[in-house]
């Protein structure tokens, strides 16, 4: 079976320092793939260069078979990779349902004409999102914050509303950037069980996240970043024991 | 001089971050505070320099209460930070940036003998006085970060992950540096990713949970704390 | 070849005078990120405080003509850099916090009650400063008759660009204004009060534009209230061009927009000459978008 | 409740229609002049509106607005002054020019930050008044302008008494209005906002920003170039020193003022830029310094503008229950 | 006294104001903007000439002023407001642009129109019926340039005007003129106004190499470009177009680099020696304290009286009747500027542009 996503051999480097070195591994179809390593590994740019907000200097990466590198990142998001950011980037004066409608866009046709007409098909496009925000919105929890303002979500709610977003676009591919960051344990819990959901919906996902706890629980195979090389891959377990894991990102002593 | 923080709260537009911090920081002590990304470990440390403002609480520092001074009163008071993200001057020198931390300083004698001190400490940043900041490596620029924090000749110094992004052997090398700058008589605060790595340094911890302090004890009882081995040391 | 070397000075001298101007956007700038639209204004009250100094008190007549024009300099930009501080305070601190563009409006708001502030005070005709203050001379340099007074107006600005070049590098005050130009939360940590650095910034910017104002007053000799927004619009051009927040870039911006305008006239066509400077302006910018010297900043995702 | 409110605006909107009519009783000895001043009101509010969406929504710093004015002005007038077709026929095509033109002019700098892009876009306006009083293709009739531009028809009725182009521009602005608020409510509303708050989250959720980028001037200038044909068809006479620099910064300034992104707040910042210092006349020269204190007075103690825009209403579909 | 006079005539105007024998005149005039002191003068010589004339009794005529701020929008406001205000007549105004955008207002609402600097040619060539003006025209201008260029004997002229609709107008005209005769036309360029610094711009007429220049934009940067002339050592004669007719001109170029430049005028308010003219002078030196300085300024004041006579002289305040009579009925009406008469079109006729000269005191000599 082929992989969903493809990362082979890329490489980053901003401006003489090499962000991301050689760096290849895949996700299969229907997976939970953890990304992990210290701060300042290299995950991040790593997500970056995935949805197309970094072009690699060198290196392939596919999804379903097609070249990314290059393609422009709305592209990529309407090709289905849909993703969260680390530093949560959600339209904070808008409201929550309106921020979900955000990730609709791509699934979308209408323009200015139809939309000045208000023409029947603009009409049924727009009930349609709406209907699909709110659903994806009840999916995460947030239902009940439809009409609420982005900003005046807790932490841990935002993450979940960028999660929401994401889901709207209808990907394939899901990667969450630290979507524990801010959460309490319960919430940490419940994010637990929203990504087994999202498996369940036939969403493949790769996520970086620092809580070991909840990236043993979630994820079926771990890659290990340090300095923007890969360490290690392979499954949690395996992965945890690795003496070079244990050393580079759980601390020396 | 002894920090003191009481029932923090601080709020980011209309969202907590903090919700009623407490920790006290006594005298020559190295304290580290623990917690996942976004519990408000950062936000603490800001509140302490007075470059974010609590919505209620309060921080008293040597007996005064400096929860409402601006940061650069906070500064002339003996509080330095060595930010996250280091935050050097990336279009200013070595010299420069060292030259802003000791801006306090006024002593021109004092000063000379500050960046003695910190070239003994950091022997590389003299080779690399002319350098501008932005070119050098991670390492030497947290070096730089925590040198030019130092140039104040603080009475507390602020360290938040100065850790992030080095190679072990460096890590190794900065935790050394702070142990000594804390044996020349500096309190330290110190927020730390590198839980293991910041427990062995600390005399004692506090672990920080969504703007909330969940854990308080000294270092070795917190590196043998199931929970926290769970949480912050990758299940032990 | 006589033309080129002449058309150059021509716009050397022109273009340090939007050097001294665009100083004072870019300083601001470089600091709040704020486009100090009322800047130009500052510049024209150089001009006529220039005016009405030189007249009430007849300083050439007391003191001859180098020492007056010295000290009437010392004035202006001690009276200018004064407002500029008191229009910082009245505009645009209470707006700190706000969005950017409501700065700029006040900004606009603060241009055009200054400018009609000069109107109401001095009138709306063109005024003339007295003729024969300083010498006309003209200098012979290779047969070329080059008036001294433009080569004394790009000394002037040189030396005091050089002036705030070396203010900015070598003092401590100077290096606390970069610090909280390129990060002001940092240069808190630091013990910087950034509240005193804006106010620097908003008296030395000003100073320096005032100073413009009044070489322009003394070699022109025509002066009006509206000057500002064409000299302002300028210079702010020239700071764009050379990267706006970026010292230096100021500096070459006006030289280099001064030297466009000149050449442009002399080779292309006086009356496109604006649209060449502006076009030269865009291209560079679709090349360089942060301008000539400034910095690639990749924004953090 | 609502229908209160509904009521309230209705008879606001009828007070408002009916102006050259009682204002005839109010004012008698300078009602025309006054129904001139709102007519002012009514095109710098057509425009605002055109650049709220390119300043407002979209959040690009234009300040060169009055070039896609002046080009649909000059498309128009010189249609109408060389090839005889009526000035409201020439209307859309005077649009469509300036909407190309701005495609042209923003296509290369779009990507321009901020002040940047201001400032490029203050350099296209005055590039293009330089060219059109060099007189550049040899048909914009330099410094003189076009002068003759006939009066507009409307169905054999000739408009040209100040209350005829009252019901002509306000019908404009009424539909604007009516047009731009649709628009706001779809999907290319939400996607200019999108891109103003966060314009890498916006790509991230799958929005081509460059496009919305592009489209954004293009509808703001082609709705100014529309504008500027309507002025032209109003003046009868127009050349380039109606469309100076202080144009655009009027219009820009109207757009902050009013509260950017709301339509409501930018015709609210319209009568407030245009009619107050008409206001002010007897302050006589002492006018422009109120007005310029004024602005500074607003924007001091309304930094967000006088009516910032609101998050939009949602007729929320009913769903079963959360979760689960 | 005279001051208190005038306040109590002021008073009496104000208070008579809807009688029935007040006349109501419009003055429309750049108050503000660029060419406000222009503006401000026309407003106190119209002002002047009306108290004068109401102190004579007969027909009291009322001035209403409107500001038009040297801009065509303004202007156009500010006919809006005239035209409403019961005016039979509007003096003014100024640039030739701004009075084009007013023309179609005042001739829809049946007013007299007279303009006092708008020397365009189109003005009249419409065939506007309630349009008149008492300054000539730049064909006429143009003409006179021509005429002086040659005897001052150029073969080579640099023409710079400032892209105004004016002066690019009179700047072609003598262009073709000149060139018709043989005169080699070795520059023709325009300036940007409102700048400080010309020197690039002498620089290149001087490698043109011209005899001399004719420079037909406004007195700023006429006395910027002779003082910066001077200042490059370069020794040109310089002639220039009726807009640079100010005294502020040899104000900003310094007597000794106005020395010697030449201009096209109508008289300047000092050379004109009719007796209404002097006698005018006389009391404005009197009530304002200053002397008129601009021509334009007088030929409003002329415009103000052309308006009253005709109202005077048709014996009605019916406009198609006022015009009738200005056209035909009027002959060789004394007013400042020396007898006027108007053409079918609404132009003045006979000759009145003058060659000035700059002498060493600044003094502005008749040729």
């Amino acid at each position: 079976m082929m992989a969903l996503l493809d990362l082979n051999g890329v490489t980053k480097t901003f401006g003489g320092l090499t962000a991301v070195g050689d760096v290849s591994f895949t996700v299969e179809e229907g997976s939970v793939v953890g990304l992990i390593g210290p701060n300042g590994a290299g995950k991040t740019t790593v997500f970056n260069l995935i949805t197309g907000n970094y072009v690699p200097n060198s290196g392939s990466i596919l999804f379903e078979g097609r070249e990314l590198s290059g393609m422009a990142t709305n592209k990529i998001v309407s090709s289905g990779i849909a993703r969260t950011f680390q530093t949560i980037r959600l339209f904070q004066k808008m409201s929550v349902v309106e921020n979900v409608l955000a990730g609709c866009h791509c699934r979308m046709k209408s323009g200015i004409f139809s939309a000045m007409l208000r023409t029947p098909s603009q009409r049924r496009e727009e009930l349609a999102a709406l209907e699909l925000a709110m659903r994806e919105l009840a999916f995460v929890g947030l239902a009940h914050q439809a009409e609420n303002l982005a900003a005046n979500l807790s932490y841990g709610n935002q993450r979940l509303l960028e999660i929401a977003r994401a889901l709207a676009t209808g990907p394939k591919l899901i990667i969450l950037d630290e979507p524990a960051g801010g959460m309490n344990p319960q919430e940490t819990d419940q994010l637990v069980a929203l990504i087994a959901k999202l498996k369940e919906r036939g969403i493949t996902v790769l996520l970086i996240e620092h809580d070991m706890s909840l990236v043993m629980r979630a994820c079926e195979k771990l890659v290990v970043l340090e300095y923007g090389i890969k360490i290690a891959e392979g499954k949690p377990d395996a992965v945890k024991t690795d003496p070079r894991v244990i050393e580079a990102y759980l601390g020396t002593d | 001089m002894r920090l003191e923080i009481k029932d923090l709260h601080v709020k980011y537009g209309n969202v907590g971050v903090l919700h009623g911090v407490n920790l006290t920081v006594e005298e020559g002590e190295i304290v580290t505070i623990l917690g996942a990304n976004g519990a408000g470990k950062s936000t603490t440390l800001m509140s302490i320099s007075g470059l974010v403002k609590p919505s209620s609480g309060k921080i008293i520092f040597g007996g005064e209460d400096i929860t409402k001074l601006k940061s650069h009163k906070i500064v002339e008071r003996g509080v330095a930070q060595s930010p996250e993200g280091r935050r050097v001057f990336g279009t200013l020198t070595v010299d420069e940036n060292l030259l802003l931390g000791g801006f306090t300083n006024f002593d021109a004698n004092h000063k000379a003998k500050t960046r003695e001190w910190i070239y003994h400490l950091f022997p590389i940043l003299k080779e690399r006085a002319t350098q501008l900041a932005g070119t050098l490596s991670g390492g030497e620029q947290q070096m730089l970060a925590i040198a030019r924090a130092l140039m104040a000749r603080p009475k507390i110094l602020l360290l938040d992950e100065p850790s992030l992004g080095l190679a072990p052997i460096l890590v190794k090398t900065i935790f050394e540096t702070i142990r000594e700058i804390n044996e020349t008589g500096v309190t330290v605060v110190l927020v730390e990713q590198n839980a293991r790595a910041a427990l062995k340094l600390a005399h004692r911890g506090y672990v920080l949970e969504v703007g909330k302090i969940v854990l308080e004890d000294s270092a070795e009882t917190l590196l043998a704390n199931p929970k926290v081995q769970n949480a912050y040391l990758g299940g032990g | 070849m006589e033309e080129f070397v002449q058309q150059l000075t021509n716009g050397l001298a022109v273009g340090s005078i939007y050097a001294l101007i665009a100083l004072g956007y870019t300083m601001v700038y470089g600091v709040l990120k704020l486009i100090n639209f009322a800047h130009g204004d500052l510049f024209t009250l150089g001009a006529y405080l220039g005016l009405t100094l030189l007249t009430s008190f007849s300083l050439q007549d007391k003191m001859g003509p180098l020492a007056a024009v010295g000290l009437l300099a010392i004035m202006v930009m001690g009276l200018v850099a004064l407002i500029g501080a008191l229009l910082d305070r009245v505009a645009y601190k209470p707006l700190r916090d706000s969005p950017r563009l409501s700065a700029v409006v006040s900004a606009l708001g603060a241009s055009i009650f200054l400018q009609n502030t000069v109107m109401l005070i001095y009138g709306a005709r063109f005024r003339v400063y007295p003729q024969d203050i300083l010498p006309r001379t003209v200098i012979d340099f290779f047969g070329m008759p080059i008036p001294l007074m433009r080569i004394l107006i790009l000394l002037v600005s040189l030396a005091m660009m050089v002036a705030l070049y070396t203010f900015i590098q070598k003092t401590r005050i100077g290096t606390a204004i970069r610090a909280a130009a390129i990060d002001q939360g940092a240069a808190r940590l630091m013990g910087i009060n950034v509240d005193r650095v804006i106010l620097i910034v908003f008296m030395v910017g000003p100073a320096l534009g005032g100073a413009a104002g009044l070489m322009v007053g003394l070699y022109y000799g025509q002066i009006n209230f509206t000057m500002g927004w064409v000299y302002g619009l300028k210079a702010f051009t020239a700071a764009i061009l050379g990267g706006i927040g970026n010292i230096p870039g100021a500096m070459l911006g006006g030289l280099l927009l001064g030297v466009m305008e000149a050449l442009g006239a002399a080779y292309i066509s006086i009356a496109w000459k604006d649209a060449i400077a502006f076009m030269v302006l865009i291209l560079i910018l679709i090349v360089r978008p942060k301008g000539i010297l400034g910095e690639r900043v990749a924004e953090k995702i | 409740m609502m229908t209160k409110k509904k009521g309230l605006a209705a008879i606001g909107v009828l007070i408002f229609a009916t102006f050259p009519l009682w204002m005839k009783y109010v004012r008698p000895d300078d009602v025309r002049y006054w129904v001139d001043v709102i007519n002012n009101v009514g095109l710098y509010a057509i425009l605002a509106l055109s650049l709220n969406v390119i300043l407002g929504d979209a959040g690009m710093y234009n300040m060169g607005h009055a070039a896609f004015y002046a080009v649909g002005a000059y498309t128009g007038a010189i249609l109408n002054t060389q090839l005889g077709v009526p000035i409201l026929l020439a209307l859309p095509v005077a649009g469509i020019t300036a909407g190309i033109f701005s495609a042209i002019i923003a296509r290369p700098v779009i990507h321009l930050r901020g002040d940047y892009l201001l400032i490029v876009t203050v350099g296209v306006g005055e590039i293009l008044r330089i060219a059109l009083i060099n007189d550049v293709f040899g048909i914009t009739g330099g410094p003189n302008g076009i002068f003759g531009i006939a009066r507009p028809e409307f169905f054999g009725f000739k408009i040209k008494r100040p209350d005829h182009f009252f019901y002509l521009i306000w019908g404009f602005a009424a539909l604007t209005l009516f047009l731009f608020n649709r628009l706001k409510q779809s999907r290319f509303g939400r996607a200019l906002d999108y891109l103003r708050e966060d314009a890498v989250a916006a790509e991230g959720s799958g929005i081509n920003t460059d496009r919305y980028r592009l489209l954004a001037f293009l509808l703001g200038a082609t709705w100014a170039g529309m504008t500027g044909s309507l002025f032209a068809a109003k003046m009868t006479i127009i050349s380039p020193e109606s469309f100076s620099f202080w144009e655009s910064v009027v219009i820009f300034m109207i757009v902050i003022l009013g509260g950017s992104g709301n339509m409501a707040g930018v015709i609210l910042g319209t009568f407030i830029v245009i009619a107050l210092p008409e206001v002010f006349r007897d302050f006589a020269s002492a006018r422009m310094l109120i007005f310029g204190l004024a602005m500074m007075v607003m924007m001091v103690f309304r930094t967000q503008g006088l009516l910032p825009p609101k998050p939009r209403k949602f007729n929320l579909p009913k769903l079963a229950e959360e979760g689960e | 006294m005279n001051k208190i006079l005038g306040v109590l005539l002021a008073l009496s105007i104000a208070s008579a104001a809807f009688a029935a024998d007040t006349v109501r005149i419009g003055l429309m005039a750049p108050l503000t903007g660029p060419w406000a002191s222009e503006g401000q003068e026309m407003k106190q010589i119209v002002e002047l000439l009306a108290d004068q004339l109401n102190a004579k009794g007969g027909t009291q005529f009322e001035i209403v002023a409107e500001d038009d701020a040297g801009d065509p929008r303004t202007a156009s406001l500010a006919a809006q407001r005239l035209s409403t205000k019961n005016v039979v007549a509007v003096v003014g105004t100024y640039g030739s642009s701004i009075t084009e955008a007013s023309q179609s207002i005042y001739d829809e609402s049946e007013i007299i129109q007279i303009a006092t600097g708008s020397t365009a040619v189109r003005l009249t060539e419409k065939g506007l019926n309630f349009f008149f003006r008492t300054c000539p025209r730049d064909d006429e201008q143009g003409r006179v340039a021509a005429k002086t260029i040659m005897s001052n004997g150029w073969k080579k002229v640099a023409i710079l005007h400032d892209n105004t609709s004016y002066a690019k107008g009179l700047a072609e005209e003598a262009e073709g003129l000149l060139k018709k005769e043989g005169v080699e036309v070795v520059f023709f360029d325009a300036l940007t106004p409102g700048e400080r610094d010309y020197a690039a711009i002498i620089t290149k007429i001087k490698s043109a190499g011209p005899d001399g220049v004719f420079f037909t934009g406004y007195y700023p940067e006429a006395g910027l470009i002779l003082r910066q002339k001077m200042d490059m050592g370069w020794n040109v004669p310089f002639l220039g177009g009726d807009a640079t007719n100010n005294p502020d001109l040899v104000k900003i170029a310094g007597e000794k680099a106005a020395e010697g430049y030449m201009f096209l005028s109508p008289p300047v308010p000092q050379d004109l020696t009719t007796e209404a003219a002097t006698s005018f002078i006389n009391a404005y030196k009197a009530k304002y304290n200053s002397e008129p300085g601009s021509i334009w300024a007088v030929l409003a004041g002329d415009a103000f009286l052309v308006a009253a006579e005709g109202v005077n002289g048709a014996g009605s305040t019916d406009t198609t009747k006022v015009a009738e009579y200005l056209k035909a009925g009027m002959k060789d009406f004394p007013a400042l500027t020396g007898s006027i008469n108007f053409d079918n079109k609404g132009d003045r006729i006979g000759d009145l542009y003058k060659v000035y000269k700059v002498d060493g005191a600044g003094k502005f000599i008749m040729q």
